[in-house]
Order: C-alpha cells, then structure tokens, then sequence
C-alpha cells in the first residue's frame, strides 16, 4: 500500500482503468500536456497517448456533449470539468441527453461518462472556484452523485463510477486534495501522509456505488456529512464533547438510507452538513427522508448546517464556510433539546 | 475613454429586427434566394483545402436541370450511382416517405396520437442521404428525417406503434411520438431539445476514431435550431478533432413561425459557418435528389478517407406546418410552398426518370398505389396493437425501467408504491 | 372585471406594464407576429411595436444573456422561454450571472428580468414538454421563484414581478391555463369563466412576492401545494373527507414560511405536494422547515407526494401525474397517524 | 444506408490532436503567423458591405513600421487623432499599466492578495481602445482588461483595495481580486465564468439601441473563451438584431496551458468567424497602439453611426503567465515571449515618438520613474485600509447584502444566526 494524496488517487483510478480498458478515454480543459491545473491527470497522456488523454476547448457543454455522443459510441469518458463552478453550461447536456438517454431510448444507447470535479471553498476562490452544486444533480433522476472524502474512497469510488453504466458526477471536495481539513483554517493542514485514509491500495479495487460510511459510532446524535464536512463534523464533535455518530454519505443518489435510519433510530437526534448553500441544498431531502422514516425515534428536530444563502464571498470566506464553531453551536442545541 | 471631444456621439441608434419578405396575405417573394442553373457549381476533389472552395458556400450544388437531366460536375461524380435502379429506389423511398406522413397526420388528427411531424417537400434529404450510409454508422436526427428510417427500411410497423404508444412501442411509452430510436438502423434516439444531438454527433465520431475504427456518423439540425449554442459546440469539435461526420443543416427556410433570418441565415448562408471554423462546406439543392446523393458522397467519402467534417446547408422548404400542433396560415402566406422555386423532390426526380424512360406516369400511379395499400396494411396491423389511450398500452410500471441499468433502492420504493 | 383565462390575464399583465413603463419589452421564441406558442403574447407586438415585443432565435442561453445585457442598461425585460423544459440551456446565464450580478458588482448593476415559463405536464407533451424544474431555481440565491394557480393571481404576481428589481423565475402551470385543473383527467375541464379566479380587474395591481394564500382553512391536516397541485389537494380533500387547510404558495422564494408554520402547528400534520420529480425536490425543503419549526407539533411525519424519479413518460403521463388518488391516500396516512 | 455494395469503407479512422509547434525545450517557432508589411492592408469606408471585405480576416492590420513610422491607409483614417499629445497619453497610459502589474504581481507574491492577472504585452489593446469609447458606453471586459480602467483614469486607489480585499473594496469583499466593477468608467462587473459576458454586452448595446439612446458597447473575450458556447450567442444576437456592438476577440495565442489551436484557431483566423454570421471583421495587430486606435475607431464609428456589429480580432502574446497561479514554463518554451513576431507595445509606440522627436528616452526614464512613484504612493495609501487577511477589511456582515435589493426574511433569520 502506498501513502497518497487525494489527487494522486485519483489519478491512480484514472491510470487504473486506463490500463485495464482501453476504451476509457480522458479529456477536459488544461488535462492533456499540463495534466490538470490540480494535476490530477498529469502524466496520463504521455503513458497512454494523446487519443487517451487530451485537451479540450474551454466549452463545457461541449465537452459533456461530445462525451455523451462518445460513451454512446461504445467508449467510457471520464471527463474534467476544470471547477465545479463551471459546470453550469453543461447542465442541460448531463440533465436532458445524459441522465435520459437510457430511458427515453428504452436501453438502446446509454451514457457511461464520469464528470469529475473540483467543488467546495476553503481556497479563496471566490464565488467562482468555491461552489458546491450537488443538489442541482440529485434532483435529476438517472444521474449518480458521489463525493469521496479521502484518498481511500476517492480511488475505489472513481473507478466504480468509470465501470458504472450510468452517468455519474463525481464530486472532488478540492480543500481535502492535499489532506483532511477540519475548518480550522489558522491551523497548518495535515497530509495525507498522517492519515489512515491516504493508504490506498494498489491496482485495482472500487467502493461500492450507494454505500455511506460510518466514520464514527456514537450515541447522542448522528451527523450527516459529506466531503470536507465530515472532517469538520468530526472537529465539532470532539470539541463539544459530544459522542456522535457520524457518517460519511459518499454517495448523495443512490443514497444508503438504511444506515441513516439505522443510526438515528438509535441515537433519535440528527444533524445535517453541507457546504452549499441552506435552501433547497441536498440538506433538505436527508432532513425530509429522516423525518420521514424516524418521525417516531426523533427527538429534537433534524438541524441542518450549510453556506449562507448568498453567493461565496471571496474576502469573507471564513465567515460564510460552516466551520466547527458553527456546527458545534448546532450540534449543542440538537443533543440538548428536550 | 471620457475625453469628450474625441469620439463623436450620433442620433438615436436602432436595433434591426428581421422579417420575412412576405406575411398572410402578401404575394409569396423568394427573390433572397438566387438559384444557379444545375450543373453551374463546380465539383472540387474531396481532399480539396476549405481555404481554396469557399465559393460553394454561396452557391447552390445543383445537378438536376429545369427540363430533368442529370447535369454537371456533380453528376459525373456520381458516376455509377447515377443507375437507374438506384434512383428508382430513391423515388419510392420518397413516395413511401411522402404517403407515410399522409397516413400518420390523419391519425393524429383522428386521435390515435398526440403528435406528428411531417417531412413534406423536404423527403430527398433524409432518404437520399442515406443511401450514402453503411451499416454501423450513425445518424443523430431530429423529428424530421424520418426518411432516414424509411430509406434503410426500417419496419414501418415499428415505428407506427412507437407513433402511436402502444403495447408494442419499442420505446414502451417513454417517448414523444416521431422521436424514435432505432439503433439497428444507425438512428439515435431522437432528443425533444433542440441542438443538443449536434456535438453528440461529433463526440461520437470521435468515439469512432479514436478507436482506430472505420464508422461514421451524421449530425441533423433545423435552419432555426443553429441559433443553439450547441450548434457552435459541434462545429468547434469538428474543427479541433476532425474527426470523421458529416454536419447536415436543413434549412426548410421556417422554424416555428419564425423565419431563417432569426437564425442569422439572410445575412450569410449558413454554409458559411463553415469557414470561420476552417473546414469545407457545400450548399445543396435539397430538393433535387441527384445533388443530395452528389452532396452526400462527397461528404461522407470525405469522412470515411479521414479528411475530416463536412458542413452542409441543404436548401429546401418546409411545405407542411411545423407540427401538428401548429398552422402556418396564421404567419406566412398560405401560397409560398407554390412559388418555392426549387419545386418537388420526388416530381423533380419523377420527372428526371421518365425523361430517361426508366419510369412513366403509369408505373408511378401503380406504385403509388402499392404503397399506399402497403402502408395501410401496416397501419391496420399496427392498430392491433392499440392507439394511444386505447388498448392496454406499454406497462405503466414501464416508466420505471431504464431510469438506470439497475434500479435503485428508492425507484424501487417507489415502484412498489405505485402498485400498491 | 373581466373573466379571463390564465393565458389572457397573463398577457394583460405584460400589456399593462408595456403601457405604464417603457422599459418593459418582451421577447422570446415565437412571441412577436405569431404571439406565442400559446399565445401570451398576442397582440402585444402589433400595439407595441416591434421593437417592445419580438421575436428571438432559438437559444434560450442567448435570450436569457442578452436579456441581462438589457436589464444592466436600464431595460425591464419579461422573456418567455417556450417550455421549462428548455430553460436549462440558460441555467449558466441564469445562476452565475443573472443572480449574481447585483452581489458581485456590490449593487452597480442589478438585472431585474423575468423569465416566463409554461411548466408542468398533463398535456401529453412527453419527458420534453412537462417538467417542473422549480427546485434547480429554489437553491440559487439571488433569484425569486414564482407560480401562480389561477388567473387572478398570475397577473397580479407578473406585474410583480416585472416591477421587482430583482431577477424572477414565473412558472406557468400550462394545465391551468385554460381551466382549473383538479388531476381527473377523465372528466371535462371547466374553464376560467366558471371560476372565481378568472374575474381579473382591469388595469394595475399587484399580488405581492413572498406572500401565500390560504385557499382552504381547515383543521385536519395542512397541505403545501402549489400550480396545477393546489387544485389536485382540493380535490382530494374533499374526495376524502378531509378537513384539510391547503396553502397555495404561490412564491417559493421567497417563502411565506409564518402561514406554513402558524397552519401547521394549528393542525400538527402536512402534507407537501408537487408535480416535480421527489428527490431533492422543493417538497425536501418544506419537508424540512416544516419538521425544525414545527417539531413539538407534528403528531405525524411530513408526507410527500411527487412525481415519480423518472422522466416524465409520454404514455404513462396519468400514471407519473401525482393525481387525487395518490395525494388522497397519503392524505389519509397522515391523518390517521397515530 | 446498409447496400453494403455502395459507399466504400476505409482503414482504421484516426482523430487529430492539435499540438502547439513547439513545447518546452523547443526553439520558438511562429511561423504560422504571417506578418503583412505595415500599410499593407486597405481601409475599407465604414459602410462597407461584409462581403466585400472578407480578405481583412485573412491579414493583418498594422500601421507602425519597423522602423517606428506610421505608414498607410489606417494611417490616415486615424487622421487627427495621430497627434502626439494624443500618442504620449497612450503611451503614459501603458507605462501605468505596466507598472501597476508588476506592482501588484509583486504584492500577490507578498501574500497581499489572493490571486492576480497581468495583461503584461496586451497594454496596447485595452489602453487604445478605451480611447474610442464615449462616458456613458460600456466595455464587457475580461480579468485581463485592466488598461481599459488605467485609459479611463479610474482611481488606482479603488483598483487596488478591490485587489486587497480590504475595508475600502468598492466590492466589500464579495468579488476575486481583479474582477472588478466600476460602472462610473463604464467597466461592467467582471464574471469569474469564461464567455458569458460575450453575449450580454450584445444584450446592453440593444437595450440602448431599442430606447434610442445613442451608447455602444464593446464585448471582450480571449481566443480560448471563443470556444465557449456564448460566443456563439453573442455573435449571433449582434448579426440577427445589428446593436451597436463592438466585439473583440484579445488572440494572445495562449489560454491556460492549452494554445490557440484548441479553440480552432489554427484552421481559420478567428476573424473569419464573423463571415458566417454575415457581419464585418478586422484581425489587427494588437501590439500597434497605433493599428489598435484605427481599428477601434472604425468600429466604434460603425457602432455610432447604426451600421451594427463589428468583430476584431487583436492579434497579441500573453507575455506573462496566466495568472498568479500558472507557470507557463510547464508548457511553453521560455523564450517564446521574445520570438513573438510583434514586438512589444510599448516599446513599439516609444520608438515612433522618439522618431517623430515627441519624446526621448530621457523623458522615458524619468516618465517611468514618476510613474513608478505615483504607483508606489497610491499603493501605500491603499495598504493603510489593510490588505486580505489584513487589518480589519469588509465587514463579514456585508456578505449578506446584495443577495438581493431588499433583504428577504430567511437571509435576516441568517444573518441574525451569524452575529450571534
Ligand atoms: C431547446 C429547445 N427550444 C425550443 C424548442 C421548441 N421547438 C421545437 S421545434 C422548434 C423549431 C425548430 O426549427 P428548425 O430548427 O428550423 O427545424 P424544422 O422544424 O424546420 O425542421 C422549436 C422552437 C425545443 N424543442 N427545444
Ligand atoms: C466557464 C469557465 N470555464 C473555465 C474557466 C477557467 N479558466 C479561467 S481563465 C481560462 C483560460 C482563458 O483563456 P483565454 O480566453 O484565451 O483568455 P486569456 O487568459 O488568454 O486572456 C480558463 C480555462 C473559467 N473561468 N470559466
Ligand atoms: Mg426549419
Ligand atoms: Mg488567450
């Protein structure tokens, strides 16, 4: 086993497949000859060539298009979108030709195209290198939305999501890239190379699509996380002293909803974290689904935590990013309501 | 730059919104389009520089002439496709296009559909086009090539029951009527967004070629849909990659009830699109059977020889309403298909070949005959199968199939609700 | 008063504020000579003049954009895009400019446009012609997200609209435009004329943003609802026997949430109804306010009924449609939850 | 069309890459830009029909010599607006420029802001063609427009605390450094999203243009950003509606790490896009302060005087590296920037002013060194009102203003969640 980052595993996936199916192909703006501007494609064109890894135009929506129109084909894209933030001119590409290929066409053409993509904040990137836009995707159905939280599930998660047949978004917290981060910003980050999760297998493995993981047992509260939240949930917790059970959702759609309802029927208190902002988030389905299927074990109502409802701010990013100070806050009143 | 003496400001500015030359009760004018005599065009080599045959872009690819002969460079590249049989096969592929369309508005309009687009005057496109197509390549077509299908003799009792959603749809219902997919026949399933087929076209011929394999593909759009941005999308993909698709723009002249000079196409010809992206374009004669087939080869052969993308604008006009839903009178003169001056692609090719006397007036009203009977007999079968709203349809626990490969836990959730 | 159909009270709207304001013009795909697909714009062009009302290309993107170009000069555009369906195209435009404009310019330029959009099915329009895709315009903020349900309302909340400064998302149920709509398919519809929804007054008046309306007191069980829903929960009510107090939004955001919460914690129970697909549907957001501001009261979980997670289907459209059967049953869960 | 005896298959089908001539290691290579002599290219009137100057795109418009004279026809069309008062503000207007990069560049490295972009090279387009623009028009610029702000005499003050994000940013925080917003200089609100900004400068100019006013706007994108489906848009809104638009293409041959090829620049100029949609293009030498004032005049008086769009592409080298982010010596040769076949605007416009004996290199200096103090001072004043993470800068609370013109409800619920 080797200590990577999360950007080393994921172009460990890429090389993984890329080396197991040649029709695996690998394209996006700057990921050719530059190999990424988070260099998570570097050295892939030079191992497999310029037909396997290449440079796109700086057209999103073409790239997903031309994707779609390749993965119809017979190949599997596994496509970059530079920053999550720039997917948008590609939404109606994954919403109305990739997520309804297989069903409009009854099964005859199908979609299997990975749209990988930096999101959250945490970098000073303004509104425009910070944004979070899961819940935009897990209104849509036939998509899958994933979102890893370390260089373990990274790899696994991005090579089930190459050998998926669907079309899946694949969401890269970019503040975890180089490692976990619990939002303490005026700390020094630890790497990867502390972390249990930056061992990461060699060769070929996959988290399975639809499957949370429970970072941590606990019995006062469960928490719903995902991405750099967890670490920020874990941070909460424990200066809070509070015993949560936290779980790492990994994938939004499909979602494991038997471990959430698992967990809060035991600890009848939950919390919900996202990045993005409050309204409408994906905070609200999780809220919904376990009001739903706990109504009786609960006993305090679902909270939720997430980015104001504005846009990033670049100068006050910190004040926007739902930090342990805030998530504690909540945390607090949840596991002290009677 | 606030020093205000320099630039001088004028009167008040204007914006220009476009019209047609003609609206309800105005005598049609078609004089914005200059037709040159068949054959005037030359016929340059498929490997010829888009920088030295931009002049095709502002002329129009003709090879049928007024009197019916197979005139010019582009018939001589023909060359042997110019057969009789084939161009037989051309004729009845269009009549079979032509009597289809006939049948399937008065079925819409009796109820058994919601739903029909015809391709009334503009049928030597799609089936000539096709001709040109080998097995395995793919078309990415909108709801008006129907000829595609009709010309690689797709079942016509497949896609009537797809029309009218019934038990036997190869769809099982998901779909809007005319919005097919047959795969078997190079035709993708067709996408009720306008312009979003265009790039998947060119991505796929990409698929192709980086797989080091010899298919090809075709991308389909309408005069009013290359206003899409997806059209800019395909034509860049095109350009970047070359990779081996032909990029089809039929220009019937109308969108809805807005005309191609919403599109920008009265201030240049689309085919001019072409050149900004430095690759070949040709402006056909969409009515003229012959020129398509010229255009197609030319085109495709390009294609197949990994020369790269070839933009075509085929001129033609759009003699039905846009749809079933709609009725043109209300927005341009019901008399414009009259004077439209590039006539009927299956007279114009009728003509060509009784004048060849390989076909007569007698033959074409018996054959005309037959396939009415033939399409009939198909529709009449079909109806066995149920219309939409009677009979039993496709399954309704069908709609939850084909969401993903494998259903999710909440679709199946939900699907055991709904049988509940 | 006139009686009036929705499409006519929506174009009354248009044509009022054409009258009162020069800076309102409205464009978009066949609205100029042709008058709309389904007419809202007849007749506007010929009294306007077309340079107030004409006709676009097809590229709902650049409609929406060079609509944004108009309102930053000073304009008030009120642009129709064809179908919701359609408007993804322009979701870029839409989120990171039209919303963001007036926060990232720190209120230097604003763009206060409206974008009308007939939603909703029922018309056997296909997966194309019948979304809702309300909840993909929920989650961004900086816009206001509007559907009126009768023809009273859809004027009065238009001119609304294209007085407020701020950018609008008017979705038109185009099941109700001609009648209201109880989900019975099988019954002929009644129209306008026989509703009193349909006396609209002539000339200026507003329904003001962010303001719902109690369309049935009651004290069984509270139902959310919204567009073409609000008369399918009337229905199922009444079917049912249930005492329901049923709330018609009318805006989403921003919401009323004081009507929501003082109904609900009134009749401890809700149901969320709407026609968009379930997950991370507007319905999760309700769900989940209702469920942290209501908690002591509810004495049953927040139901929600929904279209289905799949596309729309064509020949299935009655068997996705959230009709009164559906709605009535889970009407009944929740009332008779113990 | 699968009569498998017709169109004939080939070999194995390939895609093209583009590939820039010459990567790291590499010796410079630029011949694939051919340099016309300056005077070379006529200047059509005005009014001129597009398609009677088609051959614009395919050269390059250039006014200054080698040996710094101002040569030709652009030459004179410029007329009085040659006169040196005019030229040595051109020129301060660069030097500025230029300094206030390095200044800031430096500030960047000195963790003072967070991210910076120089037009290090480019100073002549924005500079020049700010000088054509009336109070009250309106750029759509890009992150590397910043000349257009310099030219206009904005406040170095106001630039530079956005830069800082501190508590005087004209933006109170909630923008990236150098996306900046100065409507006074009529400088619209940068977005951090490539291209959409094409297509609304369309969007104002018709605003102005429906209400009779008498502004014109200018459009700004780079050569990698055509690629981006607003291009498209806005080209096609300025061909279909004719507003009084300027649109400007800056080609400084590089996007981030990818080159010009990548958005299909290598196949046809940039220019040449227009043709399709029917309108005129220039493709002018954008490190020629003088071909740019000419080539800005002329478009922005067909703007003023209703004759509608007008695409220019600037032909220039992104000397520096993308932004404070990028190191382009991963990608390019490092001497590529002193191969570049136009010079250096600065210099170039010195030259012909030394030439013309309307300045010296002594005036140079000591103009560079007051500059330089002017900056430094300015810079100073700002870093008093802090610098990011700095001093005390906007007020957290502030980032919930602007959401939208009146407060809603749940943002106050938030906002009061935020202060407790
Ligand atoms: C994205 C999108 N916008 C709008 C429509 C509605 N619409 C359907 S067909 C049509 C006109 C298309 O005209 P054209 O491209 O010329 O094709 P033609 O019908 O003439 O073959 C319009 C506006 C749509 N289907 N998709
Ligand atoms: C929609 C979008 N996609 C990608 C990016 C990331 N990005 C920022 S600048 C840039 C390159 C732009 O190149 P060009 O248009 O040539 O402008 P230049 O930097 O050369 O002035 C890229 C890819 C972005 N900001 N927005
Ligand atoms: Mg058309
Ligand atoms: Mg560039």
């Amino acid at each position: 086993m080797a200590r990577m980052t999360m950007i080393e595993a994921i172009r460990d996936a890429m090389d993984v497949k890329m080396g197991m199916d040649e029709d695996v192909v690998v394209f996006g703006e700057d990921v050719g000859y530059f190999g990424g501007v988070f260099r998570c494609t570097q050295g892939l064109q030079e191992k497999y060539g310029r037909h396997r890894c290449f440079d796109a135009p700086i057209n999103e929506s073409a790239i997903v298009g031309a994707g779609i129109g390749m993965a119809t084909y017979g190949k599997r894209p596994c496509i970059e979108i530079q920053f999550a933030d720039y997917v948008l001119p590609a939404y109606d590409q994954i919403v109305s030709e990739a997520a309804r290929i297989r069903h409009r066409s009854n099964g005859q053409f199908t979609a299997p195209i990975v749209i990988r993509m930096p999101t959250g904040g945490g970098i000073f990137g303004g509104q425009t290198h910070s944004q979070s836009p899961e819940a935009i995707f897990t209104h849509v159905s036939g998509l899958k939305t994933l979102i890893p939280s370390n260089p373990y599930d990274a790899k696994g998660m991005l090579i089930a999501a190459i050998e998926d047949d669907d079309p899946v978004i694949f969401l890269e917290p970019k503040r975890l890239y180089n490692g976990p981060f619990d939002g303490h910003h005026e700390n020094a980050v630890t790497s990867w190379a502390k972390h249990e999760k930056g061992e990461v297998p060699e060769g070929h493995y996959t988290v399975p699509i639809g499957k949370a993981n429970v970072v941590e047992t606990g019995m006062d509260v469960t928490i719903l996380a995902y991405g750099t939240m967890v670490y920020v949930a874990q941070a909460a917790a424990r200066e809070n002293n509070i015993d949560a059970e936290i779980i790492d959702l990994r994938s939004l759609l499909p979602l494991d909803l038997d471990t959430i309802v698992n967990s809060v029927q035991k600890t009848g208190r939950c919390v919900v974290l996202h990045e993005a902002t409050l309204t409408s988030g994906f905070g609200a389905e999780l809220t919904a689904l376990v009001q739903q299927h706990c109504f009786k074990h609960l006993e305090a109502p679902v909270l939720r935590v997430a980015g104001w409802d504005t846009p990033y701010p670049h100068a006050q990013e910190w004040h926007y990013f739902p930090g342990p100070k805030r998530v504690g806050k909540a945390l607090k009143r949840v596991v002290e309501a009677q | 730059m606030s020093d205000d003496k320099m630039p001088e400001a004028t009167g008040p500015l204007s914006i220009s919104i476009p019209e047609p030359p003609t609206r309800p009760g105005d005598a049609p004018d078609f004089s914005y389009i200059e037709v040159p005599k068949a054959g005037a065009v030359d016929c340059p080599p498929v490997d010829t520089k888009p920088e030295d045959m931009r002049d095709l872009a502002y002329s129009i690819v003709r090879v049928l002439s007024r009197k019916g002969e197979a005139v010019g460079p582009w018939a001589e590249f023909l060359g042997d496709d110019l057969n009789d049989e084939s161009l037989l096969r051309g004729l009845k592929d269009m009549m079979k296009t032509r009597v289809f369309d006939a049948r399937m508005l008065t079925a819409q309009r009796q109820g058994k559909t919601s739903f029909y687009t015809q391709c009334l005057g503009e049928e030597a496109i799609a089936t000539g086009f096709q001709r040109m197509m080998r097995k395995g390549d793919m078309n990415f077509p909108t709801y008006r090539q129907q000829g595609l299908l009709i010309a690689d003799g797709c079942s016509m009792f497949d896609m009537i029951c797809q029309i009218y959603s019934n038990e036997k749809d190869n769809l099982d219902g998901h779909q809007l009527p005319c919005l097919y997919s047959f795969k078997d026949h190079g035709f993708f399933s067709i996408s009720g967004n306008l312009g979003t087929q265009f790039v998947q076209a060119v991505g796929w011929a990409m698929g192709s070629a980086i797989s080091g394999d010899d298919k090809i593909s075709a991308a389909w759009i309408g005069d009013g849909s290359t206003a899409e941005t997806d059209f800019h999308s395909g034509m860049l993909f095109a350009s970047v990659y070359q990779p081996p698709v032909v990029l089809n723009i039929v220009n019937n002249q109308w969108a809805i009830s807005s005309f191609n000079g919403l599109a920008g196409g009265r201030n240049a010809p689309f085919a001019a699109r072409a050149h900004g992206y430095g690759f070949p374009s040709l402006r056909v004669d969409g009515n003229d059977y012959l020129a398509v087939l010229a255009a197609s080869k030319w085109a495709t052969e390009r294609a197949r020889r990994n020369l790269g993308p070839t933009l075509i604008e085929w001129v033609t006009y759009r003699v039905a309403a846009h749809s079933t839903s709609d009725d043109p009178s209300a927005y341009r003169p019901k008399e414009e298909s009259d004077a439209w001056p590039l006539g009927d692609p299956l007279e114009r090719l009728k003509l060509h070949l009784i004048k060849k006397g390989a076909w007569s007036e007698e033959r074409h009203t018996q054959a005309m005959a037959e396939i009415e009977s033939e399409v009939i007999a198909v529709q009449k079968e079909a109806e066995k199968y149920g219309t939409l709203n009677r009979g039993k349809g496709p399954d309704p626990e069908k709609m939850f199939e084909g969401v993903y490969k494998e259903m999710p836990d909440h679709l199946v959730r939900q699907r055991l609700e709904f049988e509940a």
